[in-house]
């Protein structure tokens, strides 16, 4: 019992990475019926403003430790960070240490300003054409977007903890009142857990309760008849793709203390997430989101022990396995649309 | 000629000379000179270039006919290679009965996954065919490492228990992969002044199966059978209602493709008896994806010229460090060469990938219908500077 | 017995009525016109006739054998062709590939693998499609892309693929809608040709009366789902339920 | 009409032109007339550095190209010589190899067996590089070492850890410098014994694929022959990057020590998150929990940041070493990049230096006689100590690093302290316990 209950928690909790990264590629889908291959590296470009903002407050200038050398026998420098100078040592200190929940702030002007340039420049373009030509262009800006990181930042992972506040983890099962050690779980994944929770709260509340969401939801629908209305459809699309670049770049900056970002995790995470679209249904924001927890719990699963004692491997293909089993048995996927992305 | 007009007979022709001549083609600069670098004329590319060129072909069939993209192709192109290397293993090392293992394998197993995935279209049975691949990647790299190799690959050894031939040459070495004793790594080299030439075996072997399966392509394209392949890309609806299923066409052209697919693999693995998994990989299924289009997807030649330019990026601009870029530029003063360097050096050598991209994203700006779109502009561009008094009846013709 | 039996066919969406008891009978080498209100069922019950729908209760036979459960290539192959409401072409292709499909589809069958072969080849199946387009005054269009011509030679390119295969039974859903008075007249007169050169059975769905008095030798009125009365153009005309059934909509 | 013969000739033509090219088969000449692929002529000879310049090893890569460019300045008399100083042997004149100026050419392995394996052909088959070298994971140095066996040139192992490069998948014309996961295991053990004790329950998380399997294999069997108890062995798949759902468990299991087989961003992360539950803080049999990660790289450790702090691991070489070799050679790499190098920088370096000392020794660039001239090859000063290139399996036996996570790093280079330099008496395993076939040299041509 205490295992399921365990890997319950983390499947939420990798699912909610799963779901919010799905949700701004379904965004995209849905609205725009763009097959967008360059979203991973929005989530990746989020990771990296977090790793970037740590950097510029990390920017110091060296001063000689008396006393100690270094590796070729120089006399040993250390890093003062310039905050400490501003700041004072401690106050200094914390402004460091909170760096990634600080980057949200940093990270959702440039993530809508990388989406808006990214559609306006180029997607746009791309409405009429042919998905293949769609993939080839994403795809290829992938890559640029990924081989920039590269240069600047280098392939090996960035270490970029959370604040001191929330390292380590607390005894769950205890407090529900089973033996001690056996539900452990890291504070940061709850505040990622709440924090995806917030996100996806946050849009469906706007695409709810505002006339913006209605118009959007309505294209979602029948994009058509709503281009008839008179809107202007295009200026809502570059604000979708602004929203779901903002999307995808705070699930980024989040992700950062869970796994130290490097420039292709954007990548590692592209295929994943559409699978979880497809698995949600094409077109369908909820889809997506359950698909992502589903997955996410389901994955979970499949790495205990004694699952894959009984099905050696199932680890391995437990996603795809399951990708396949729903869309055989739902045509559409979980939730999705008659006729989208079906030609 | 063999049942082609006169355009698809001048095609074949001109694909054909290309690729016989093409140890000639691809090494155009003379040895040690500083542009030898981009000389492509060596056996391990040239052999690339084609046994490639047969697995875009063969998507091409899939994707540019019925228009289902498949992004899993790169798993029937494992199973060629696993097929082919287990024969080397146990029966001989006689490339035929390994090919044709090899296709027979990755047509059967195109046919499961193809009967299944194709009960969904559009971006449904994409992710299905990835799906299967990943699958098989996945267990082809754990799981099953006592069939595949794992990690390092399915690779002959001394101790093979091979059936038909020594486990082993008289030197102690392994044997390799021969058609009736000539052996594919065999090459002859033709010293012409500065300029070398090497003719190797295993590339005239697989430029001579790609000819075939090029001309096979365009037989297809010409058929009946092609036809229905456009025509469910165009409306499957009113196909249904002319009276034809359009399910056995498509699972047809997706068995050949994946047919073609265990071909290429089972080339790879003659030229090179070692089958890795990650031949599977999504990514590797994407380069099939991205050869084609960025060729023009649809066109006969078109997946050929994508193949050829991705693998070309990837063995020659790859291989290109600061040091060789020093060299070129070494005519210019100090700091202007540096400059130079720098603006340059980002692009190529380890930044390869960053070209790739950037080519990507250009060709399918400037050019949606691919490479050969680009050929075509260049042709109307000449033509029309010939004949200005021509009438313009050409340009309404369908690409091809 | 007519060339095509519908037997107390009945079809529910859900809670939704949409089609019941319904009971039709064409006869052969008429044209059999079914009209009726919108949403009074035609289209569905077209869809009950090619296989897209399966009713829930009842028959359908055509030519001696049931139609139920074969999927719309079957039904084809059996002689049934359709002609869709907007015109359902292969827009990729030339106007003459897409005549050589259903020459292909008429003797070959729902599959065949014929990948070796070469289209050029088929002097015979090449010489039907040319004389068939030539029936629709389409030859000098042959070379054209189809998906750039206008509707009305879109419309005729799909009569010509369906007559091309000599069916027993020509389907006609609306087969002039949206289309301009002159494009209806056209259509008319085409259809009016067919009729008299062939031996063919027509059943149309149409809106239309315009259309309907001039062609049809029978007319079956629907509305909400059942047959209201069946009779000839000329009777129907006058008939009083027909009138309340067509005021009852515009109300 | 007219049109159609037009073609016809111009076919005929063509047809012409290509007769006339096969036709001429006299001037053709066969290559390597000197009896082994690629034998120098010039006064140049040219090797090939295989290393990953894209893909997550690219850092790696980097690193291991900087030695190789270093390993070539000292070769050629260039720089200020390195570790050329301190190898025992002095065949070495510091003008080139045999004479001939070292040149060389480079490509990218991306971390596939297959990518790998094209770029050393083109090395072998375009640019004429008698030796490849470097790697960055097992899985492309056996492919490689079985592509260089076939076409006759030597392969000198970089990064590569898996008994399986100088185990089953050995050949002749293949040699690592770096040590394997049974050295890992058997350095590692007693150490561990030393500070955790001897009844210790052991839960091991393994990368799903051949380098996992030995290493946990070797790390299983040289802690239960202590008196260890493995409580579970899962198996992580390549491309995970979310290890929580595999430490999680991890606890109520009953185990008290993480052993994570793990390397490079499967390692990173699974060590981040291993620390993110928790785990160190806790007490479980009234023992302390603690994470063992059997090898370790500086660079990778980089990643995983202040996780590694305390961690045990073992390590081929590490520049804090103190004896003249490695002095020198953090010197030279110092002054020159202003960073120290990486293991792997050292492997390879090392690699290009015994290569091109074999060579001289051999007097010859033939594969056959530099495999003689490295078998059995005992040696010292390249800052592993006396070591020695076995000849039964072409494997290097030196002295093995344990370390542990630095509590108090003085820079971000400086992440690992050396715990214990195992002799290596005590690593040195029977050659034929890993099966496999040496097979014999193929000089090729």
């Amino acid at each position: 019992m205490d295992a399921i209950i365990l890997q319950i928690l983390n499947g939420l909790d990798k699912g909610s990475a799963y779901a919010l990264i799905a949700l701004g590629l379904t965004l995209i889908f849905g609205t725009l019926g763009v097959v967008n291959f360059a979203h991973g590296a929005l989530f990746m470009i989020g990771a990296f403003c977090a790793v970037t903002l740590s950097r510029l407050f990390n920017l110091s200038h060296e001063v000689e430790v008396p006393g100690q050398t270094d590796f070729l026998g120089n006399p040993l420098k250390k890093d003062v960070p310039y905050l400490h100078d501003i700041f004072g040592e401690a106050t200094g200190s914390a402004i460091i240490d909170w760096s990634v929940p600080l980057a949200i702030l940093f990270a959702i002007p440039i993530m809508i300003a990388v989406g808006v340039i990214m559609e306006r420049g180029l997607i746009k373009y791309f409405y009429k054409r042919p998905h293949a030509d769609q993939i080839l262009v994403t795809f290829g800006l992938a890559i640029v977007l990924q081989e920039i990181i590269k240069y600047y930042y280098g392939a090996n992972p960035i270490p970029t903890p959370a604040p001191d506040a929330f390292k380590g983890s607390f005894d769950f099962g205890a407090m529900i009142g089973f033996a001690e050690n056996t539900i452990i779980y890291p504070y940061w994944r709850l505040v990622y857990f709440c924090f995806a929770a917030v996100i996806i709260g946050a849009v469906f509340a706007f695409l709810q309760f505002t006339t913006f969401g209605m118009v959007v939801r309505a294209g979602m629908a029948d994009r058509e008849t709503v281009g008839l209305l008179g809107i202007n459809i295009d200026k809502r699309f570059t604000i979708m793709f602004g929203l779901a670049a903002a999307v995808a770049g705070l699930a980024g900056v989040m992700y950062v203390p869970i796994n130290p970002p490097n420039y292709h995790m954007g990548m590692d995470f592209l295929v994943l997430s559409f699978v979880v679209v497809v698995v949600g249904g094409m077109g369908s924001l909820p889809g997506a989101v359950a698909a992502g927890f589903l997955l996410g719990v389901l994955e979970s699963f499949a790495s205990m022990r004694e699952v894959i004692d009984l099905i050696p491997g199932i680890n391995q293909v437990i996603i795809y396995l399951v990708a396949i089993i729903i869309l055989l048995t739902r045509p559409r996927g979980l939730m999705g649309r008659k006729g989208v992305m079906e030609d | 000629m063999l049942g082609l007009d006169k355009k698809d007979t001048t095609l074949l022709l001109i694909v054909a000379v290309l690729t016989m001549c093409a140890p000639f083609l691809l090494n155009p600069f003379p040895e040690g000179s500083g542009m030898a670098q981009f000389n492509a004329g060596y056996p391990d590319l040239m052999q690339r270039f084609v046994i490639f060129g047969i697995f875009a072909i063969g998507f091409n069939i899939l994707f540019g006919l019925t228009g289902y993209l498949s992004f899993g192709h790169a798993a029937f192109l494992g199973v060629g290679s696993y097929a082919a290397v287990w024969m080397f293993k146990l029966l001989s090392m006689n490339v035929l009965p390994a090919i044709v293992l090899a296709v027979i394998m990755s047509g059967l197993f195109a046919m499961l996954i193809g009967f299944i995935s194709l009960r969904r279209s559009g971006i449904y049975f994409s992710i299905l065919t990835l799906a299967f691949a990943q699958m098989m990647f996945a267990l082809a790299y754990s799981v099953l490492t006592p069939i595949t190799g794992g990690e390092t690959g399915l690779q002959l050894a001394l101790s093979d228990p091979r059936i038909l031939g020594a486990s082993a040459t008289a030197e102690g070495n392994i044997p390799v992969p021969a058609l009736f004793g000539l052996e594919m790594r065999s090459s002859t080299v033709w010293e012409v002044g500065a300029w070398k030439f090497t003719f190797n075996t295993g590339y005239y072997f697989c430029a001579v199966i790609m000819l075939v399966s090029f001309f096979l392509a365009i037989r297809i394209f010409r058929s009946p059978f092609g036809m229905m392949l456009r025509a469910i890309k165009s409306n499957q609806q009113r196909l249904r209602y002319t009276g034809l299923n359009p399910k056995p066409y498509t699972l047809a052209a997706f068995v050949i493709s994946g047919m073609y697919a265990g071909l290429a693999g089972a080339l790879m693995a003659s030229m090179d008896p070692l089958a890795g998994a990650e031949r599977m990989f999504w990514t590797a299924s994407g380069e099939v994806v991205l050869m084609t289009i960025l060729g023009g997807a649809g066109t006969l030649i078109g997946p050929v010229l994508g193949a050829g330019v991705i693998k070309y990026m990837e063995n020659i601009v790859s291989k290109i460090n600061s040091d060789i870029l020093h060299g070129w530029f070494a005519f210019l003063p100090d700091g202007l060469e540096d400059f130079v360097v720098a603006i340059i050096y980002p692009f190529i050598g380890k930044g390869w990938h960053l070209t790739l991209g950037l080519m990507f994203m250009l060709v399918v700006i400037f050019l949606p219908g691919g490479l050969v779109e680009g050929g075509q502009r260049i042709a109307r561009a000449f033509r029309r500077g010939k004949k200005n008094e021509a009438p313009k009846a050409a340009s309404t013709e369908p690409a091809e | 017995m007519g060339i095509l039996d519908v037997k107390d066919v009945g079809k529910r969406f859900g809670g939704l009525k949409a089609l019941s008891d319904v009971n039709l009978s064409v006869q052969e080498n008429t044209c059999h016109a079914i009209i009726g209100p919108n949403g009074a069922g035609k289209s569905t019950l077209l869809n009950c006739l090619v296989g897209k729908l399966i009713p829930d209760t009842g028959s359908v036979m055509f030519d001696g054998q049931s139609v139920l459960g074969r999927s719309p290539h079957e039904i084809n192959q059996m002689g049934i062709s359709r002609v869709f409401q907007t015109p359902e072409i292969f827009g990729d292709l030339t106007v003459m590939e897409n005549m050589m499909i259903p020459c292909f589809a008429k003797r070959d069958g729902a599959f065949r693998m014929h990948a070796y072969e070469s289209i050029a080849a088929e002097r015979d199946l090449i010489e039907m499609a040319e004389a068939m387009l030539d029936d629709v005054n389409m030859l000098d269009k042959r070379n054209m892309h189809s998906a750039s011509m206008s509707r009305g030679d879109k419309r005729r390119l799909e009569m010509a693929m369906c007559l091309v295969q000599n069916p027993k039974l020509l389907l006609l859903d609306e087969p002039t809608a949206g289309m301009a008075r002159a494009d209806t007249n056209n259509t008319i007169d085409l259809l009016k040709e067919i009729k008299d050169k062939r031996d063919i059975t027509i059943a149309i769905i149409e809106h239309d009366m315009h259309v309907v008095f001039s062609l049809a030798d029978r007319i079956t009125v629907l509305a909400q789902g059942t047959p209201l009365v069946e009779d000839t153009p000329e009777n129907i005309k006058g008939h009083p339920k027909v009138q309340e059934a067509y005021l009852g909509e515009s109300h | 009409m007219s049109k159609t013969t037009l073609t016809r000739r111009g076919v005929l033509k063509t047809g012409a032109v290509a007769g006339a090219g096969l036709a001429l088969p006299t001037y053709l000449s066969a290559a390597g007339h000197e009896g082994f692929t690629n034998a120098p002529t010039g006064s140049t000879v040219t090797l090939g550095f295989n290393v990953p310049q894209s893909g997550p090893y690219a850092d790696e890569g980097a690193d291991e190209l900087r030695a190789y460019e270093l390993a070539v300045e000292h070769l050629n008399g260039e720089g200020d010589g390195g570790m050329m100083n301190t190898f025992s042997s002095k065949a070495l004149q510091g003008n080139g190899i045999l004479g001939k100026k070292v040149e060389y050419v480079t490509g990218d392995t991306q971390t596939k067996s297959d990518a790998a394996r094209a770029s050393a052909k083109s090395m072998i088959e375009k640019d004429g590089a008698v030796m490849i070298t470097g790697g960055s994971s097992s899985g492309v140095a056996v492919a490689v070492q079985a592509l260089c066996q076939e076409a006759g040139v030597i392969f000198m192992a970089g990064l590569t850890h898996s008994n399986d490069t100088t185990g089953k998948d050995k050949k002749a014309n293949g040699f690592r410098h770096f040590f394997n996961s049974y050295m890992s295991g058997a350095a590692l053990a007693p150490i561990l014994a030393a500070n955790y004790g001897n009844d210790r329950k052991a839960y091991h998380l393994t990368a799903d694929y051949n380098w996992g399997y030995t290493t946990e294999e070797a790390v299983k069997t040289s802690t239960e022959a202590l008196g260890w108890e493995t409580v579970a062995a899962v198996r992580t798949p390549l491309t995970q990057t979310d290890f929580s759902s595999y430490i999680a468990p991890v606890l109520q299991s009953g185990a008290d020590v993480l052993v994570l087989n793990h390397y490079g961003g499967n390692m990173v992360n699974s060590l981040t998150n291993a620390v993110q539950f928790g785990l160190r803080d806790k007490l479980v049999n009234g023992k302390n929990f603690e994470i063992i990660v059997p090898l370790y790289s500086r660079l990778m450790a980089r990643g995983a940041g202040e996780n590694v702090k305390g961690i045990f691991g073992s390590t081929n070489w590490h520049w804090s070493l103190q004896d003249e070799g490695t002095k020198a050679f953090v010197k030279s790499f110092g002054t020159k990049y202003g960073f120290p190098p990486s293991q792997a920088a050292h492997t390879c370096y090392v690699q290009a230096l015994l290569y091109a000392d074999a060579v001289e020794r051999a007097g010859s660039f033939n594969p056959c006689a530099v495999v003689e001239a490295l078998e059995g090859f005992e040696f010292d000063g390249m800052g592993n100590g006396p070591t020695l290139y076995r000849a039964e399996d072409h494997q290097c036996f030196k002295d093995v690093l344990v370390v542990k996570g630095k509590e108090n790093p003085t820079s971000e280079f400086d992440l690992l302290e050396i715990v214990e330099v195992t002799p290596a008496a005590q690593v040195t395993y029977d050659a034929s316990i890993f099966g496999g076939e040496l097979g014999t040299c193929n000089p090729g041509a």
